[in-house]
């Protein structure tokens, strides 16, 4: 294993040192790893996530401004545990109640159930929206359910937008429940990633195989198919999520990096769902290059769609500074 | 009845099975599963007062809510819960396969899952039962807890051939077959522990 | 090589039409590859960079309010031609000049010269900044110099924003000349890179091994040393740094990836690079951690670090806004 | 006299040296030599006339100007200069082996390379100067322009122990030592392709 850490089990510490030294605009709480903005905003809706580390800058590089109010890094690939959560959803509380935004894995949910229940008993009115957007796995009453993965990001960000206008803590999450019901993401691994607990790369994947369905977190995929053009890759993602939700319309569209993967090879990918897109009769209007939900070191890429109306493109637009998306302050 | 020796046992096997647990993980999870129940366990032994003086049951309560709090994704509520109910049955006076039959109802009712969904439960619900039932013909506890352990050590073995249902193996669907389930192991590696100190 | 890509001679052009799809911001020639913002300002300087590619985001990406005004993207690792840039040149050129930011390589200082010449001839006032902060490499009258790497990013983010004010070209190029002489760069590879047209990792490097004073071509550092610590390496290229341009004052610290490292690494890095700054009694004023001036999928990072004053540290809050790096508006 | 069967030569050897030289250009540069002579030399063979009919002189200068436009790098300017220079020594009358030093001469004007600096000048220089000698001893100009192919060879050869003191593998300091430029390599082989086309 190669990687620029001082020790496995000091990353995400590390990580949060650094954090806290680049970004002035965040109070990172070290001992109990909670990141909070430093400037809370009194009567707002408080957005709360969190979730394992490994996938930066999820989540705590989306507080600021426009999108979460406090994120909770778990250790790598483990979600957060309570108390954690009852920290951050007490920072983030200003009077109007708090969002939480949770990703569909059996880990996270049950530990954000036990911090809501604790947390509504001290008599914060918490609401919570369950992400789950990954269409590689099955979402049937006999499974743990959808995966949550990029569209986190699409919820973040609009959900984030809609509590900077004073709105209620229902709207907001109602408004989070629509992102993520007109969402749904498919990502491809090239290679795996290396958990520095493990010390090993979590899957072999010989040099001519390819992971299709993979999650965020090392899972292998529902299948390998030999390693194709970034066309045919991308059509195999496209086809998922077409097959899922029809595209149509107007559409949000993040072409995000698994954390190994270059920008020069996202950009080609994007350009490939563009066209995938434009033949199904459908218009990309928004978008989003880049790495942002990542798997620590993983090469490969997801691509995650939100069908937009009118209110979600203006959400989508509004003012975000955060230390991983940026624009309009 | 020496919760303290159980609970340090525990530790001191998951520390031994770390890596095997977190190689279990890696092929049909998150490769974290070792790593997760070892930084629980050894802020247990490192924290806790596991003294033959205290009282079983609230040591049994306090490890499983440093576990909860410690230990995160999934196996942490899960085992947490477990111990907290166990304790809290054995503080309300409840002989040991009752409280062990508590523990898996708790982790059953917080995971959702059934006996063949490749979880822990596949370890923890035939302990219970092989318990219950060695109480009921009238057996010791010693030898009890011998069954019990050995019924959980079936169970895991069993995890191999399924498909998983819950948690994160769920989502490779039949690729998911042919790999023992991590939860399961280290459910089974627990019990016996329990039978080599209770 | 496992890469998402359609063939190795399309992934210039391929990325090329995602970055034109994803930006409507920017006018892209596939042709003649060539980035400008689609919307120009007369009277303004303009400012044109160019060099190979496989650094993404740099230098297309930098096209946009505050940084660059045209851009040259060539082959992988291969500088642009003279007529991309004359082109470039031409499309900046808002009728007061243009200033040309070349990386000192070879065959990037001999491309712009020729371009530069041609364009003079032709009527357009062009100015150069060569940029060469990368103390790996001796400075010398018997070299090729010093390399062009990070203090790119500085000198186009200032320069640019300077120019943004109506500024006149000497100006503008004398900003960019003081940016790049108060800037110090130093890089650490774990891993190389794979050319796609090379198929193959330029080289090779044990499991144990990193390379120390590499560049953003896949070129092998100056020395192998076993794989450390982020503390130890982030020490090696601070004493570097610092031994070459002292640490006083307020200072600009990007800690760049080179492509393939996921950010929860570079910010463990960012805190060790922090720690020693204080160590030396200065302070870090502004920063910008993340994958900026990349070598493809190379893992490994470089920090680069500018001496401020209270011009240069406005210029750089000065709103930006690129594909690559924005903020204030 | 027939620049365009040079310049077909040129295309096919480098075409098939492809490999070697980027292989040569990864071991102390970018890896990418290779990949850029065969971009510049195809479009040579696909864009220009290399009939005999035209003028030898101007169909240097237009595949010296080709090799400007398409190639980038150090090596698209060093040898696209050359060839202009040594295309418009012919038009103006100028002997081959004139024209070759104008070729070298350019290239070392642009560079600011000498010998011993590890660069495509190991091999065009000696290749010039070995030139230059034979006509002046009278030795006609097949045998002449063979001396200057292995004057070529052995000048790129003897970069192997060299320091580079320009161009990327100058970066590298004593590391460049052991092994081959890959510029003076194309170097040799353009010009052993002139011996063989001539
Ligand atoms: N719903 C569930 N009910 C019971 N046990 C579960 C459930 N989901 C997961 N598990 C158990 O948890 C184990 C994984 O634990 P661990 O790796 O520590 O957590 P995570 O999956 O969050 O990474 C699985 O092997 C399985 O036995
Ligand atoms: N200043 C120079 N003068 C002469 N030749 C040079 C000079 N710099 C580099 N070269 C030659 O160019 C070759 C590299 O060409 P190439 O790989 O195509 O360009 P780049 O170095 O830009 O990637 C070197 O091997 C060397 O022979
Ligand atoms: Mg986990
Ligand atoms: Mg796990
Ligand atoms: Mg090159
Ligand atoms: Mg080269």
């Amino acid at each position: 294993m190669k990687k620029l850490i001082n020790a496995p089990d000091a990353v995400v510490r590390d990580a949060l040192r650094g954090l806290a030294l680049a970004h002035p605009g965040l109070a990172v709480d070290l001992e109990n790893q909670v990141v909070t903005r430093a400037a809370l905003t009194p009567g707002k809706v408080g957005l709360v996530s969190g979730g394992g580390s490994g996938h930066e800058p999820l989540h705590a590089g989306f507080v600021g401004y426009g999108m979460l109010d406090a994120a909770c890094p778990g250790e790598i690939f483990t979600s957060p545990v309570p108390d954690q959560l009852i920290e951050a959803t007490k920072a983030a509380d200003q009077g109007a109640g708090v969002l939480h935004i949770v990703k569909n894995y059996t880990g996270d949910v049950l530990n954000f159930e036990m911090a809501a229940e604790l947390c509504a008993e001290e008599g914060i009115e918490v609401a919570s929206v369950l992400v789950d957007d990954d269409v590689a796995v099955e979402d049937s009453l006999y499974t743990a359910g959808r995966r949550g993965t990029g569209a986190t990001l699409f919820v973040e960000k609009i959900a984030g937008a809609l509590a900077e206008t004073g709105a209620p803590l229902a709207k907001v999450a109602a408004v989070a429940e629509l992102v993520g019901a007109r969402s749904r993401s498919f990502g491809v691994a090239l290679t795996s990633c290396t958990v520095p607990a493990a010390g090993k790369p979590t899957f072999d994947l010989p040099e001519d195989q390819v992971e299709v369905g993979i999650g965020i977190h090392g899972e292998p995929g529902r299948r390998r198919v030999p390693l194709a053009s970034a066309r045919e890759l991308a059509e195999v993602a496209m086809d998922a999520v077409h097959g899922d939700l029809p595209l149509e319309g107007e559409l949000l569209v993040l072409v995000n990096g698994m954390g190994g993967t270059p920008l020069i090879e996202l950009y080609g990918v994007f350009a490939e769902v563009a066209a995938y897109v434009k033949g199904k009769g459908a218009t990309i209007t928004r978008s989003l290059v880049g790495n942002y939900v990542t798997s620590l070191d993983m090469q490969g890429f997801s691509v995650t769609v939100c069908r937009l109306d009118d209110d979600l493109t203006r959400l989508w637009d509004a003012p975000v500074s955060t230390p991983g998306l940026r624009w309009g302050r | 009845m020496a919760a303290g020796a159980w609970l340090k046992e525990c530790a001191r096997v998951v520390a031994a099975e770390r890596e095997r647990l977190t190689g279990l993980d890696a092929a049909i999870g998150d490769a974290d599963h070792g790593a997760n129940l070892d930084r629980g366990f050894q802020a247990i032994v490192a924290e806790l007062d596991l003294g033959d003086e205290a009282e079983p049951g609230a040591q049994l309560v306090a490890a499983g809510s440093l576990l909860i709090r410690r230990v995160g994704g999934a196996s942490g509520p899960l085992y947490g819960s477990a111990l907290r109910s166990m304790g809290k049955a054995l503080s309300q006076g409840a002989d040991l396969s009752t409280a062990l039959e508590q523990a898996v109802e708790a982790v059953e009712k917080l995971g959702k899952a059934v006996e063949g969904d490749k979880t822990m439960v596949d370890a923890l619900r035939p302990a219970a039962n092989a318990m219950a039932l060695a109480v009921q013909e009238g057996i010791g506890v010693r030898e009890a807890l011998d069954r019990a352990a050995r019924a959980a050590e079936e169970g895991a073995a069993a995890t191999t051939p399924m498909r998983a249902r819950k948690g994160r193996a769920s989502y490779l669907g039949e690729r998911s077959e042919g790999h023992r389930d991590p939860g399961a192991t280290s459910a089974a590696l627990l019990i016996r522990a329990l039978a080599a100190t209770w």
